[in-house]
């Protein structure tokens, strides 16, 4: 299978093309969904035989190259996969969570109509060849190809339900906010190609390794450009705030995509192209300083949050903000890393918001919901176990990735990585508390949920019932994985003395390796990491398992028991300011609406008004006409109809002519 | 002698050339143009194109200017206004740029150099009937037969536009 | 230099004086013989068989008073007559009347009484001028200044025009035969016999051409069959109503000698001139130029007198017929004269 | 090669005056048959042109040929010159039938 990697996106792309087809000829659901997560289930099936193959042999590279796309002059690009040790990560999880959730879809869909429903496993199964392009593309086109392709089916997925407004408006907003990125992508490939003369990763790390230092601003360059596709594609500051409105598509779309695979992809693309970024320090620090801030940033938003699905989406831009601050610090490993624990545990946490909204007849609102342990006690304990993974509780998937970020950082700012290193100790404090927070308002939403009494209403309450097994199992899997996933892929052996425990860490190395001429200054924040004791280490474990403990007690404080929900009026009373900020997520929208859009159409109208009625249309068109009737007036003044005035005319022509040419 | 003779022809050509021009009745133009076409059938004649000459005469005054005799009678046409009547503006005009004219052709006339000419080689014996009717019918065929086709055309186009509808 | 221009003078004088006397003669004739035709007399009055009648007449002509009516052109009125005899007298210095045998007036070669024996252009000259004859006719038409004069010309210049064509084309055939315009090669070269029984002459070699040059010089000279333009029935004499005495004299004494011009053309060109069918006469000094004279002479008598015959027995044509005779027939026909010519000589025949 | 002693400056200056007084004649006329004439005599000036030169290039050695061209001209001219006439006496004619009259300034419909 290893000689024609091609076959796993295909297969997806097959598989959305049948869809579409059926679509046409109205087949009913059953045929539809059998195609749909057949075709994704075939594509995990061959991933898992490549990797199987991969890891079996000993080459670390194996690069297929298939046709040339583009050949003008020197830039030749030609459509070629690469699969290493990255990539196959990034395919196993994308295509494992992927056919989850399309299991998953069959279920939560099953109200669509017959077209309906085909069209939607169409983008889906799109959605996971353009992921698929994207991760096991070789060079920057091709990766670009895939991330055009996920913008695209993020746009038509978000846009699902047409026929509400704000749901169309909201795919329009996402995919012109991701459009935006784009533009610093491309910006990058051309720069990239300009610099080094290839977009080929391979290439391109060689060209960055041979002279790092020399290559310094080139690389800083590339690197920040590629960093604004980055925020873009992957919903930082400033440009987050299209993935709180994608929540308007339906769960399944928003775990899979707006939690699991198309969010990640700018970090994959960080850690892809990690060479630019170890050969700039610049570059790597704003990565880490955007990281940081959107952690905490979107942390505080989502304390206020009383929609569920919203309450996920800034966690998601939040925990993003941690991969990203990983990465910032050289820690890349490590950022993968928390890609993988995050597609698991914010894959079930959605997906088991999906059941509960599909049981709650989809009322989204968390005031009218609790009580729901009683009626669904398998979303309630997956959706728990989850909880506990995010929050960073120890031996959780979630706690042994997010407390690797933040010993890296801890590390990067003793060992004041590139002279930075009171920066990064800040937003060592600054990761800490949006850890807190993380924890404190993610069991706000279990206890909102879950515990003390149904606020829905009787008729509501009646309705109440667990999901079927298509989406129940797809949950336990996926708890069963948060819960398993962190000690499998990456145990922390090193505070034991053992680190060959640590797989991920082995696994990543060689694509992870820090580029060996960095002449001291550039240090990666791997490397430092030896340079901080033991001791220290434990000390840094014990202070984020005692920050994710605080953030549950105060959440149980505020929300369980016969009071609930009245220390949260209270301190609501206390600071109204505070509050109403949060809760109006800082007017962040209404802040761009005013700067950018509102300007933007006022431009529009000017061009409009101005130049278009006034310079073009009567200057230019009507002007020229009538310049012509003018002269046509002047004209037939000679056109007198007399035969002689003719014969006049002609005669003094020749007598003019003759003069002339003489 | 022969200079004398030419310069006889020539302004007996000019003086009948005003007279075609200037005089109202269209019959007495007809009939100085005929005296100008033997001004100049003689300047043929003198210049050794003999054959020129006789055809100058036979074809156009023995027969063009028949024809305009003879739509002159059709139409009964007794004596039309004077040259230059009418349009006062047309008139002056017309006169300052038909002397433009000839004062720019005689001037270039004037900067060339006379070369004094001869008569085509043999052409005093055996006429130049024969070379020109060899001519004709060898080198300039095409443009001889392209001749009849114009004359055809020009004959059925006066036919239909003098006809009177049927 | 002067001796030639004398001789010419003679020359010319000899000429003139021929042609006008044919005149008279011809004026008798032509009483007569209608006469003769229609059974009666004719003049008689005059000297023996009416001789001196023409004299009386042209006496009676001069002395008429020279009316001139009042609203005619004067110019153009006078001029017509003053054409028609000076373009009928001028067709004849080209016309050669005996063949050349070498006589010699004051040390000077006659070369067979022809008037202007190097016009190299010969046929064509005799063309040019007669075209013009027409101008008279048109003029006198116009010039008189009445309905009747004004169709008489308008009908002289169409009959002309087409009428010329014809003659023109049927004579190609002759000067192909002869391969030279002089009247005088044309002649030479209708010796001998073609065919072994029949005498060279045009006539018979190519009976087309000269039917269609016959037809076609009536139709020039406006003699009967053709006399549209004087048509006495419905014009009132054409465009000789309003002339009188000398100018009407002038008229006619040019109809009569272009008569005499179609018919020397004639025996040249399609008669032999003065060869005599079989008999192959060597002419020599005095004797043999006079004899090639009496020859012509005689030949050219017979059609004059072939003229008046055909006056006086064919009808008028109408104005349509002689057009479409002109065009339709007479025209097509001399084509396929020359066309004959042509492949005769190509395949040696000629 | 008998010579002729007339330049062909001369024939040329009576070609140009003949040209000069025909377009005279053309333009100044109103009587369609008086400018059909004087356009005649333009044709005819041009013939001489032609004569002229052709007289000169019979005089150069190699230029009989062209000399026989030059007179060639001068026939094809005069065909064409018939073949106008005879269409634009035939226009005449009708424009007689139409105006009562061929005066050409009756003739002003020719416009846009």
């Amino acid at each position: 299978m290893l000689g024609n990697l091609w076959l796993i996106p295909i297969l997806c792309l097959a598989g959305a093309a049948a869809n579409l087809a059926l679509g046409m000829l109205r087949a009913n659901k059953r045929l539809v969904s059998i195609v749909g997560v057949g075709s994704v289930g075939l594509a995990t099936v061959t991933t898992f035989i490549a990797l199987s193959e991969y890891l079996g042999q000993a080459r670390d590279v194996i690069r297929e190259t298939y046709f040339t796309w583009i050949a003008a002059g020197e830039f030749v690009v030609d459509a070629s996969f690469q699969l290493d040790q990255l990539s196959a990560i990034m395919i196993s999880f994308v295509t494992f969570v992927g056919f989850l959730i399309h299991v998953y879809s069959i279920g939560y869909m099953h109200g669509e109509t017959d077209r309906g429903y085909a069209r939607y496993f169409a983008y889906l199964n799109l959605f996971m060849f353009s992921m698929l392009v994207l991760v096991l593309g070789s060079n920057l086109p091709v990766l670009f190809i895939g991330w055009e392709g996920v913008g695209l089916c993020s746009y038509l997925l978000i846009g699902y339900y047409y026929e509400q407004e704000y749901c169309a408006t909201a795919g329009k907003k996402a995919f012109i906010v991701n459009r935006i990125g784009d533009f610093g992508f491309l910006l990058a490939i051309f720069a990239a190609f300009a610099a080094f003369g290839t977009s080929e990763f391979l290439g391109l790390r060689e060209a960055v390794a041979v002279d790092p230092g020399g290559v310094r601003a080139a690389a800083t360059v590339i690197g920040l450009l590629l960093f604004v596709g980055a925020i873009g594609k992957s919903a930082q500051l400033p440009l987050y705030v299209w993935l709180p409105d994608a929540m308007a598509g339906p769960t399944p779309v928003s775990a899979l995509i707006h939690a699991a695979t198309m969010v990640t992809a700018g970090v994959y693309m960080v850690a892809r192209t990690n060479f630019f970024y170890q050969a700039s320090p610049a570059a790597m620090l704003t990565v880490a300083v955007v990281g940081g801030l959107t952690a905490v940033f979107a942390a505080t938003i989502g304390l206020a949050q009383n929609d569920i699905k919203k309450v996920l989406a800034y966690s998601t831009v939040s925990q993003l903000g941690y991969m990203f601050l990983g990465a910032g610090v050289g820690a890349f490993i490590a950022a993968i890393f928390h890609v993988v624990t995050h597609a698991f545990f914010k894959a079930c946490l959605f997906l088991g918001s999906g059941s509960v909204i599909h049981a709650c007849g989809g009322e989204q609102d968390m005031r009218k919901m609790g009580g729901l342990r009683k009626h669904m006690p398998i979303t309630y304990w997956t959706f728990v176990v989850a909880t506990l993974a995010i929050a960073g509780i120890p031996l959780f998937a979630g706690f042994v990735s997010k407390d690797e970020i933040l010993a890296k950082v801890f590390a990067a700012g003793a060992v004041d990585l590139n002279h930075f290193g009171s920066l990064y100790t800040l937003l060592w404090v600054l990761a800490v508390a949006g850890a807190f927070m993380t924890a404190f308002y993610m069991f706000r939403a279990v206890y909102m949920t879950f515990h003390g009494e149904f606020r829905g209403g009787h008729e509501a309450e009646h309705h109440l019932h667990e999901s079927p097994p298509s989406m129940t199992l797809p949950l336990i899997i996926l708890g069963a994985l948060s819960v398993v996933g962190g000690i499998l892929i990456g145990f922390p052996g090193q505070l034991f003395h053992r680190p060959e425990l640590n797989r991920i860490e082995h696994f990543l190395h060689p694509v992870m390796a820090p580029l060996a001429a960095a002449h001291g200054e550039v240090a990666n924040a791997g490397q430092a990491a030896h340079g901080v004791s033991l001791p220290t280490e434990w000390v840094l474990v014990i202070t984020s398992v005692l920050v994710a403990v605080a953030g549950w007690m105060v959440a149980r404080n505020f929300y369980v028991g016969d009071q609930a929900f009245a220390p949260a009026r209270r301190l609501a009373e206390r600071f109204p300011f505070v509050h109403k900020l949060l809760l109006n997520k800082y007017w962040v929208d209404e802040l761009y609406d005013a700067v950018v859009v509102r300007p933007f159409f006022g431009l529009a109208r000017f061009s409009w008004k101005v130049v278009d009625v006034v310079i073009i249309d009567t200057v230019f068109v009507n002007g020229s006409a009538f310049a012509v009737e003018l002269t046509g007036d002047f004209l037939r003044f000679l056109q007198t109809g007399n035969v002689r005035n003719y014969a006049l005319s002609v005669a003094l022509g020749i007598l003019v002519l003759a003069v002339v040419l003489w | 002698m022969v200079p004398v003779v030419f310069a006889l022809a020539a302004v007996v050509a000019v003086v009948f050339a005003i007279v075609t021009i200037a005089h109202s009745s269209p019959v007495i133009n007809v009939l100085s143009l005929v005296v100008v076409f033997f001004a100049m059938a003689a300047i043929f004649a003198l210049l050794g194109m003999d054959f020129l000459a006789a055809i100058q005469i036979i074809v156009y005054s023995g027969a063009i200017l028949v024809l305009f005799l003879f739509v002159i009678m059709l139409l009964n046409i007794r004596s039309v206004e004077r040259l230059g009547s009418g349009r006062r503006v047309q008139a002056l005009l017309g006169t300052v740029v038909a002397v433009g004219i000839g004062a720019a052709a005689l001037t270039a006339v004037s900067l060339l150099t006379p070369t004094s000419g001869a008569v085509y080689p043999g052409s005093l014996e055996t006429g130049t009937v024969v070379p020109i009717g060899r001519a004709l019918l060898t080198t300039h065929l095409f443009a001889f037969e392209f001749i009849t086709l114009l004359l055809v055309a020009a004959i059925v186009g006066a036919v239909y536009l003098a006809r009177r509808d049927p | 230099m002067w001796v030639e221009v004398l001789v010419i003078g003679i020359k010319l004088a000899v000429v003139l004086a021929a042609l006008l006397t044919t005149v008279p003669i011809m004026v008798w004739v032509e009483r007569r013989a209608s006469a003769l035709m229609q059974d009666r007399l004719g003049p008689n009055r005059v000297g023996p068989f009416g001789l001196f009648q023409p004299v009386v007449d042209a006496v009676k002509l001069i002395t008429k008073e020279d009316l001139i009516p009042r609203d005619v052109s004067r110019f153009l009125f006078i001029l017509a007559p003053v054409v028609a005899l000076t373009v009928a007298l001028s067709t004849f210095i080209a016309v050669p009347f005996g063949s050349d045998t070498g006589l010699e007036l004051f040390g000077h070669a006659v070369r067979g009484f022809i008037v202007a024996p190097d016009l190299n252009i010969g046929v064509l000259y005799i063309f040019a001028i007669a075209s013009l004859a027409v101008y008279a006719t048109v003029l006198a038409g116009w010039a008189s200044n009445n309905k009747y004069s004004l169709y008489g010309g308008i009908r002289a210049s169409a009959q002309t025009i087409s009428y010329e064509l014809a003659m023109t084309i049927s004579v190609v055939g002759v000067l192909m035969a002869s391969s030279s315009l002089h009247l005088h090669q044309v002649v030479e070269a209708q010796t001998g016999t073609w065919l072994g029984v029949l005498p060279r002459w045009n006539v018979c070699t190519q009976l087309l051409g000269a039917i269609t040059f016959m037809v076609a010089a009536f139709a020039e000279t406006n003699r009967i069959p053709f006399d549209l333009p004087e048509a006495e029935a419905e014009l009132v004499s054409g465009y000789l109503t309003e002339y009188s005495s000398m100018k009407y004299a002038a008229f006619f004494m040019g109809e009569y000698v272009h008569m005499t011009v179609a018919s020397a053309l004639m025996t040249v060109l399609f008669f032999g001139g003065w060869t005599l069918p079989w008999i192959d006469l060597a002419f020599a000094g005095w004797i043999g130029g006079l004899l090639s004279i009496g020859i012509f002479c005689a030949k050219v008598a017979f059609f004059l007198f072939f003229f008046v015959w055909v006056r006086w027995t064919l009808p008028r044509f109408r104005f349509d017929q002689l057009m479409a005779l002109g065009w339709k027939v007479m025209i097509p026909l001399s084509v396929l004269n020359f066309l004959w010519v042509g492949f005769a000589i190509a395949a040696g025949i000629m | 090669m008998t010579d002729i002693p007339i330049p062909h400056t001369w024939v040329l200056a009576l070609s140009a005056a003949l040209f000069a007084i025909g377009t005279l004649g053309v333009l100044l006329r109103r009587n369609g048959i008086a400018i059909f004439l004087s356009l005649e005599l333009m044709l005819n000036s041009a013939n001489l042109a032609f004569v002229a030169f052709a007289m000169t290039l019979a005089a150069r050695p190699d230029g009989a040929e062209a000399a026989l061209a030059g007179q060639l001209f001068v026939f094809f001219v005069i065909g064409v010159a018939a073949a106008e006439a005879a269409v634009g006496l035939a226009l005449f004619i009708a424009l007689h039938r139409l105006k009562g009259a061929i005066d050409v300034d009756r003739v002003n419909i020719l416009r846009w």
